[in-house]
């Protein structure tokens, strides 16, 4: 049997540039392909060109896609195929849904360009095939629009939609990015049903560790150029390229704390920490926080202490209360009940005016950073903001320090006059690792730190944390829904589950032997490589 | 639904109540006598009876609240007075000219869209060049004041061209140069934000989806596009009507076309106070109407959005 | 866009601001000088733009009628955004109850569509330029006005301004470093845009007999009268036409990349 | 600003080719209509009329009584009598009419045969209920009110002769009674209410009204059972040619035209004079109708200072140059006046040499009154005061090309150091100010048949505001020997006395400069080349449609 997709020496160029530089691959009936590199790496690029919807100028040595040569093929004979014998899944669920269109007429929207079936007929398999992904109530939530489903539900009707016209090539685009690890168990558990059923499945992800569970085949790409590609046991275990070796270095499940994830060299020495001593006073203690919103209990009761010194890891899946939580600790948000104590001091509920002195130990890290960034300032103005509190923003006292923070950040002090847009995602979070630095806190709430992050870059964010820690002694709340991030950062966990913590100790503890039933099926659906 | 409803008519009514009240204000702070400005102003000439008669309609002797009080009971039994000009009911003259103020609003409304659809679809296949005329022509469309429009375009297709009736006879064609002349500027705002919210929308990842599922670049601009480029151009719709509205002022005076606009202009000019406080207390009900339309409309388009 | 309408926004203002401060020097002749004799001349070299009915230089009086006309458009918008600050910043900041009561002033305002409103004015105070500046700035004071609520708000509700809040700052930082400057600076794209559209409805009230008198050269006014002679002289009215679609066309421009500056961020 | 200048000659050029269309069509000679009169009259066809006066709030020409009411109601309602082509007062619903030695008792007979719309016969009760009604405080009459002022008794000699009692003689009488504010309307039509009169009064004209949309059209509709005179004698007993009239009001000038052009309208009223000027060379008729009674002229306001000092008041006339400006802005439609009633009155005096330009004496004579000093804006001053003039002017009485002339002369006055304050008004506002005597300058339009609207103008009695507040002497003239004059040549009965009471009273107030003369009051129209036989006109110039009709 031939295969279905046959690329030999794909270039991509837009306006002169080669996004995609003769990538060469091929995949069969059956299959599983993956396609693993870093945002910007092209592999995006490559997978839409698969569908002749790349947008820039293709040139092939051989681009034969169900045995026909896609070089030249009609736009006609492109959407003949599109959604018929080659699916897509893209990466946001919620984005790649119209919000204003029921979810169920998206789907049949495949059926009305490639069948010519009457409008009962087309709802029928509409219906079947969200039966099919395990929707739960199809005739009703088909009605719906892609706002009113939860994350979960959106990932199966993107699923369906990609296998409603049966076909016989499905690439997975990002398909389980920036999920938590019970969805992405979701979305890799269809792939593999589609694979099973015979399915060729071309999965394109930056996370190794997830597509090592079903990939048959693993190709690497940077810039354009496809550097290794070899069968998925010789790829993560044997790895030929130096930039391999990169990307399966920074998957933080099952590496120690404070072991590098980067290759970057440390600044500063590793000091193995002490141990913590139970005599000394908590960093922050959490009481009996409760939170709701109308009727709609986000937190219930949730208590923790974080040690000085000591990362504590929130962990849950979204819309568990973690973020609430956060908020609350922040002291953005009055609690319903209980008490936060900084260094024994009470924190929150309190006035601002009366907790404001206390402002200066507690800092904060958001998942976009971009947002809490006052969109008129420049890097440098920023940090002499947080550095002269709110004083000023172009003091030229300020310079140096300026300048140190941005070397403590590992950023080049060059950027000071660079907007925080112009910045690339992994940049932005150490401004906002530097900003949040400046009145030197001694407590730092990361809410989904890394989220946003490729997991290359996510390494050494978490590394420049790591380095942080050991070099001011800040504690850390950190927060993630990444069971793998907390693992590795955290010296303690607490798992949160509908607004409760259902269960909190010691990382090993907690990762070696959970309690809950809730722990241990996120634990299970835990991609781990090591 | 039922909930959204009875707001809805709340809201309403707060708003008629605060016009009136306004307009109560108003024609008090009218200096002189209140009498002779009810009965059009100084040189009314009205005379001493029909002065006598408006005070004790009006219970102008009475305590200010005790006036403000019947004002208010008349406007509820929609008793607006009888307009001293006409000398008939102003409800009578406003049910007379209400329909084709509205219908001319409506049709030019509608003409506003559909040009502005064209010109956002075909903004979306125009070269650079293109584009920059197109955004020019947008931006002087919308700066272009009725009045002048209005003009040109009597001496362009009705002088000139003999293409269109210059002044409203009763038939379609005669609604061709007003409707012009109140949908071209609308036509420029609109596509300024139609073309903003469709380029968005064509370049969201739900397009890129469609795309995915074989669909054509023409049915992802009619199935998807659309919707969200109407969105935020349904939302203006409150304001659109409401410009149309001013704009029919001028429109019906250059077109001699009956309607609201030219009967608050010869009540503005004649000062007829209860035809004024009629037809703005009319206009703001016709406001109020529209919204809920369009706000209703919204809802279906996009259920979760008017909710949040 | 960007670059290329900034140096034509910065040149448009200048050009006018001179024009309306300054009109002699750009047109040294008396606006008002009538000389029957010279009626109805085509625009030529002598006159530009032509004479009009009582012969008088058109160009002269265009020049010179950009000072009421951008007068009459800058302080009704000044007006309807100073109205507009006072209502949209109370509303976004004061409690459930007066916000809804201000948002339903607000509504009852917007309700009365402009024109309607500036002539229900009229009719109270009679005709006149001040009537037709409070006229034109009431009418714009509520679309202004919804637009500093929902500005305020979204601002007080912004990540960056929580993040001000964690760092420590106190109520009157936050106000003055982040609230203002923010909340207020897609408010200038939109009065850029208002001043054009003000300069238009002044004119239409002029147009309607109930603005600027004449003979001062006001463009709304000049147009009026010009219209008369529309098959006869059609410079008469085309070219004050023409400066009052100059005006909102760049108004527009100016604001549109003043705005796109602001959805950027 | 690049993209300005282009847009300026794309737009320059689109506006530039009407221009050009119009020379061509200059080039081109087209056929006068008047000179198709010899074609066999058609039946049917409805006329479309334009008018860019104000619709009327009510077409009962009694109520109030203006001069747009009366354009239309010439078409379904008569006077008594009417004005022939020679400008000679002729019986028209009446068959004749006596009065006796002592001019106090004025006997009038009907034509016999004659009913109004409604089917009420015409008898003398008509003119004993019209009279009545007339002078009934309720009608809220203006014109007509003046007009039968003396009338005291009314009394029915039989079915078709009444007598009038008068309070003094009044040659006037017939004249005001061939007014249309005077027209007979049927008795059963104004027992109802004054709404449902004003809706669809019932005359005895040629048309009927048949229905009335407001701010669309008023609904003419040809009387089938028409029986009153015709000027013509072939015509007597016929009914008019048109099945109708449909009467438009377009105030807009320029889209009246248009229409007119286009053919959408057949009559248009009130054309701009740029367009008259060009009607023939459009393929369009005109008819030129002046009205009568006064000329269109300014009134100085000689009540209070400045005009108050007869000198001042020559100065500011003496200042302005009134003829370049009509040339400029009429195109040669209307001629300049001097005098103080209209060309179709013949016992009006012309004074040519008061109003010719000397801006030297003007400013001679001003120095002279005092007014020496002068401001910083070079307007002259007396005790500190600046010498300004208040001219409050209406929209809706002053066309464009009039405002455009009083603007001229403040421009002419300024040259003298005068100020003139213009203040356009609408028409309400307009009567307030001169009922405050806010003015210094006026021009208010009079039409009535005859001389003896001189004393209306120009008693002192006419100082004093009618219950109505209206006073029609706006120039505020006090003259006892004016007055006498005036009240003689009214009570006269000898033609040649009454002409020169009339001149004396004239040359008294042309002498005092009171008064401007600037034309004869405007009354153009335009017409299609479809439409034939217009030229008929009513006593006050206003156009019949009986002999008219269309060829389409």
């Amino acid at each position: 049997m031939s295969p279905l997709l046959e690329v030999e020496n794909l270039s991509v160029g837009f306006a002169g540039q080669l996004a995609v530089d003769s990538v060469s691959f091929e995949l069969s009936a059956g299959e599983c392909l993956a396609l693993v590199g870093e945002s910007g790496s092209g592999k995006s690029v490559t997978a839409r060109s698969l569908l002749g919807l790349s947008g820039g100028k293709v040139s092939a040595e051989k681009f034969s896609v169900l045995g026909q040569d896609a070089t030249a093929m009609s736009e006609r004979a492109w959407q003949q195929m599109r959604g018929n014998s080659v699916a897509m899944i893209l990466q946001d669920a919620l984005m790649a849904l119209d919000p204003l269109r029921p979810v169920g007429r998206e789907i049949a929207d495949a059926l009305k360009e490639h069948s010519s079936l009457s409008k009962p007929e087309r709802t029928a398999k509409v219906r079947e095939a969200l039966e099919a992904v395990d929707l739960p109530e199809p005739a009703w939530r088909m009605k719906q629009r892609s706002s009113q489903l939860s994350g979960g539900m959106r990932q199966r009707v993107l699923i369906a939609q990609a296998m409603i016209g049966d076909p016989q090539v499905v690439i997975a685009d990002e398909a389980t990015t920036a999920l938590d690890s019970r969805l992405t168990a979701l979305v890799l558990e269809q792939l593999r049903a589609l694979k099973n059923a015979g399915r060729a499945v071309l999965m394109i992800s930056h996370d190794l560790a997830q597509v090592a569970q079903l990939a048959d085949r693993i190709a690497v790409m940077r810039a354009g150029k496809i550097v290794e590609a070899g069968d998925t046991d010789q790829v993560l275990n044997r790895p030929q390229h130096e930039y391999t070796r990169t990307l399966l270095r920074a998957i933080p499940s099952g590496v120690p704390r404070f072991q590098p994830l980067s290759l970057a060299p440390p600044k500063a020495a590793v000091v193995a920490q002490e141990p913590a001593k139970p005599a000394r006073m908590p960093a922050l203690v959490v009481e009996d926080l409760s939170k709701s919103f109308g009727k709609h209990a986000a937190v219930q009761g949730a208590g923790f202490v974080v040690q000085q010194g000591q990362t504590l890891g929130l962990v849950g899946e979204s819309g568990s209360g973690k973020t609430t939580t956060a908020r609350l600790v922040l002291g953005l948000e009055r609690p319903d009940t209980g008490s936060v104590r900084l260094f024994g001091e009470h924190f929150a509920p309190q006035r601002e005016a009366q907790r404001r002195y206390l402002r200066e130990n507690i800092g904060a890290i958001y998942q976009n950073p971009l947002g809490s960034f006052d969109p008129r300032y420049n890097v440098g103005q920023l940090l002499t903001d947080a550095l002269s509190a709110g004083r000023s923003k172009r003091g030229a006292s300020y310079r140096t320090q300026v300048s140190r923070l941005l070397e403590q950040v590992e950023l080049d002090p060059a950027l000071g006059s660079r907007n925080p847009r112009e910045l690339s995602g992994g940049q932005r979070q150490r401004l906002a690792i530097a900003r949040a630095l400046a009145p030197r806190p001694k407590v730092l709430v990361l809410d989904e730190p890394v989220s946003a992050l490729d997991v290359s870059i996510q390494a050494t964010v978490l590394d420049l944390l790591d380095r942080l820690q050991q070099e001011t002694g800040t504690s850390y709340l950190f927060i993630s829904h990444d069971l793998s991030v907390i693992e590795h950062m955290s010296d303690t966990v607490a798992v949160m589950y509908r607004g409760s913590i259902v269960e909190q100790g010691a990382t090993a503890d907690v990762f070696g032997d959970p309690q809950h039933e809730y722990t241990r099926s996120l634990l299970t659906a835990m991609p781990r490589l090591r | 639904m039922l909930a959204w409803l009875g707001r809805k008519v709340g809201g309403a009514l707060v708003v008629l109540w605060l016009v009136a009240t306004a307009i109560f204000i108003g024609v008090r702070l009218i200096p002189g006598d209140p009498a002779e400005a009810i009965m059009g102003g100084p040189g009314s000439q009205a005379s001493a009876e029909a002065l006598a008669a408006a005070r004790s309609e009006y219970g102008l002797d009475l305590p200010l609240i005790t006036q403000y009080l019947m004002f208010l009971a008349k406007l509820i039994r929609l008793d607006f007075g009888t307009s001293y000009a006409l000398k008939d009911p102003v409800l009578q003259v406003i049910a007379e000219v209400l329909p084709p103020t509205i219908t001319l609003a409506l049709i030019s409304l509608a003409a506003a869209w559909l040009l502005s659809l064209i010109f956002a679809m075909l903004a979306m296949r125009a070269t650079r060049a293109g584009q920059c005329v197109g955004n020019a022509v947008e931006i002087i469309a919308a700066a272009v004041p009725h009045f002048w429009l209005g003009a040109v375009l009597i001496m362009l297709f009705s002088s000139m061209l003999g293409w269109f009736p210059a002044v409203d006879n009763g038939t379609g064609a005669g609604l061709v140069l007003p409707v012009l002349t109140l949908a071209l500027p609308l036509a420029g705002f609109l596509t300024q934000l139609m073309r903003d919210s469709l380029s968005t929308a064509l370049g969201s990842q739900f397009a890129l989806a469609a795309r995915t599922r074989g669909e054509s670049r023409l049915t992802v601009f009619w199935r998807h596009g659309l919707r969200h480029a109407a969105l935020p151009a349904l939302g203006l719709t409150g304001w659109a009507f409401s410009s149309l509205l001013s704009g029919a002022v001028v429109v019906e005076a250059i077109f001699a076309r009956p309607g609201l606009g030219r009967s608050l202009l010869s009540a503005v000019l004649s000062r007829d106070i209860p035809m004024v406080t009629g037809i703005a207390l009319f206009s703001a009900l016709v406001y109020i109407v529209v919204m809920a339309l369009t706000e209703a409309i919204e809802r279906l388009i996009d259920p979760a959005g008017a909710e949040s | 866009m960007s670059r290329t309408a900034k140096i034509l926004g910065t040149v448009f203002i200048l050009f006018w601001l001179l024009t309306a401060l300054a009109p002699g020097l750009i047109a040294p002749g008396d606006p008002l000088a009538v000389d029957p004799a010279q009626a109805f001349h085509a625009p030529s070299l002598a006159h530009p733009m032509g004479t009009d009915e009582s012969g008088r230089d058109v160009f002269t009086r265009v020049i010179h009628g950009a000072g009421d006309s951008l007068y009459i458009g800058l302080a009704a918008t000044a007006l309807g955004m100073g109205i507009a600050l006072v209502l949209g910043t109370a509303a976004a900041l004061a409690p459930r109850w007066l916000d809804g009561a201000i948002l339903r002033v607000l509504e009852a305002l917007y309700a009365v569509p402009s024109l309607l409103l500036a002539l229900l004015i009229i009719a109270f105070t009679g005709p006149g330029v001040g009537p037709a500046i409070v006229a034109v700035g009431l009418s714009t004071a509520p679309g202004y006005a919804r637009l500093v609520r929902s500005q305020i708000r979204s601002v007080k509700n912004s990540e960056m301004l929580e993040a001000a809040t964690v760092l420590g700052r106190g109520t009157w930082l936050k106000v003055q470093n982040h609230l203002v400057p923010n909340a207020l600076r897609p408010l200038l794209a939109l009065v850029t845009l208002g001043i054009g559209q003000a300069v238009i409805w002044a004119a239409a009230l002029s147009f309607l007999g109930l603005g600027t008198p004449p003979p001062a050269p006001e463009w709304g006014a000049m147009l009026s009268a010009g219209r008369t002679y529309l098959h006869l002289a059609w410079w008469l009215s085309f070219f004050p036409g023409l400066a009052i679609v100059v005006v909102a066309a760049g108004a527009t421009l100016i604001g549109r990349s003043l705005g796109g500056k602001v959805n950027a961020a | 600003m690049q993209r300005t200048q282009r847009a300026t000659r794309l737009l320059t050029g689109a506006l530039a080719l009407p221009l050009a269309g119009a020379l061509i069509a200059g080039c081109s000679t087209t056929s006068d209509p008047s000179a198709t009169e010899d074609l066999k009259p058609v039946a049917g066809g409805t006329l479309v009329y334009a008018s860019g006066d104000a619709e009327p709030n009510c077409l009962d020409p009694h109520v109030g009584g203006n001069y747009p009411q009366a354009l239309v109601a010439s078409q379904f309602m008569e006077s008594l009598f009417s004005k022939d082509a020679k400008g000679e007062i002729v019986p028209w619903l009446a068959e004749k009419s006596e009065v006796s030695e002592d001019g106090l008792t004025r006997t009038i007979t009907l034509r016999e045969g004659i009913s109004f719309h409604d089917g009420t016969p015409l008898t003398a009760e008509a003119i004993k209920a019209n009279i009545e009604h007339l002078q009934d405080p309720n009608t809220a009459s203006s014109t007509g009110y003046l007009a039968v002022g003396k009338v005291t008794e009314i009394t029915i000699v039989d079915e078709l002769t009444a007598q009038l009692e008068l309070s003094a003689p009044d040659n006037a009488l017939l004249e005001s009674l061939s007014m249309p504010w005077t027209a007979i309307q049927s008795p059963e039509g104004l027992k109802r209410d004054q709404a449902a009169n004003c809706a669809a009064p019932a005359g005895t004209g040629p048309f009927k009204v048949e229905s009335w949309d407001r701010q669309q059209a008023v609904n003419l509709v040809r009387y089938e059972d028409y029986a009153a005179p015709a000027a013509d004698p072939e015509r007597a007993g016929s009914t008019a040619h048109l099945d109708g009239i449909t009467w438009r009001f377009i105030p807009e000038a320029a889209s009246r035209y248009a229409a007119l052009q286009s053919g959408e309208v057949d009559v248009i009223d009130n054309p701009q004079p740029d367009t008259i000027a060009t009607a023939a060379d459009s393929g369009l008729g005109h008819l030129a109708a002046p009205r009568p009674g006064a000329s269109n002229r300014v009134e100085l306001n000689s009540s209070k200072a400045p005009f108050d000092d007869a000198s001042v008041r020559e100065a500011f006339i003496r200042s302005l140059d009134v003829n370049t400006g009509i040339d400029a802005l009429y195109f040669n439609t209307a001629e300049r006046s001097y005098s103080l009633l209209s060309s179709v009155e013949p016992l009006g005096i012309s004074a040519e040499e008061k109003f010719g330009t000397d801006v030297e004496r003007a400013n001679q004579l001003l120095d002279e009154a005092g007014w020496t000093e002068r401001d910083a804006q070079g307007y002259r001053l007396k005790d500190g005061k600046r010498l300004s003039l208040s001219f409050p002017v209406s929209t809706n009485q002053s066309v464009p090309a009039e405002q455009s002339l009083f603007e001229q002369m403040q421009a002419a006055a300024k040259n003298v150091g005068i100020e003139v304050k213009i203040d356009l008004l609408d028409l309400s506002s307009w009567y307030g100010a001169l009922a405050k005597h806010e003015y210094d300058l006026v021009s208010a339009p009079y039409t009535k048949v005859g001389p003896s609207v001189l004393r209306i103008l120009f008693h002192s009695d006419s100082t004093v505001p009618a219950p109505s507040g209206y006073f029609a002497n706006n120039a505020q003239i006090k003259n006892p020997q004016l007055d006498r004059l005036l009240v003689e040549a009214e009570q006269t009965n000898d033609e040649a006395k009454r002409a020169e009471l009339y001149e004396r009273a004239q040359q008294i107030v042309l002498d005092g400069y009171y008064v401007i003369p600037l034309y004869d009051q405007q009354n153009h129209f335009l017409f299609s080349k479809n439409v034939h036989g217009m030229g008929e006109t009513t006593a006050v110039s206003s156009p019949t449609y009986f002999n008219v009709f269309l060829n389409k």
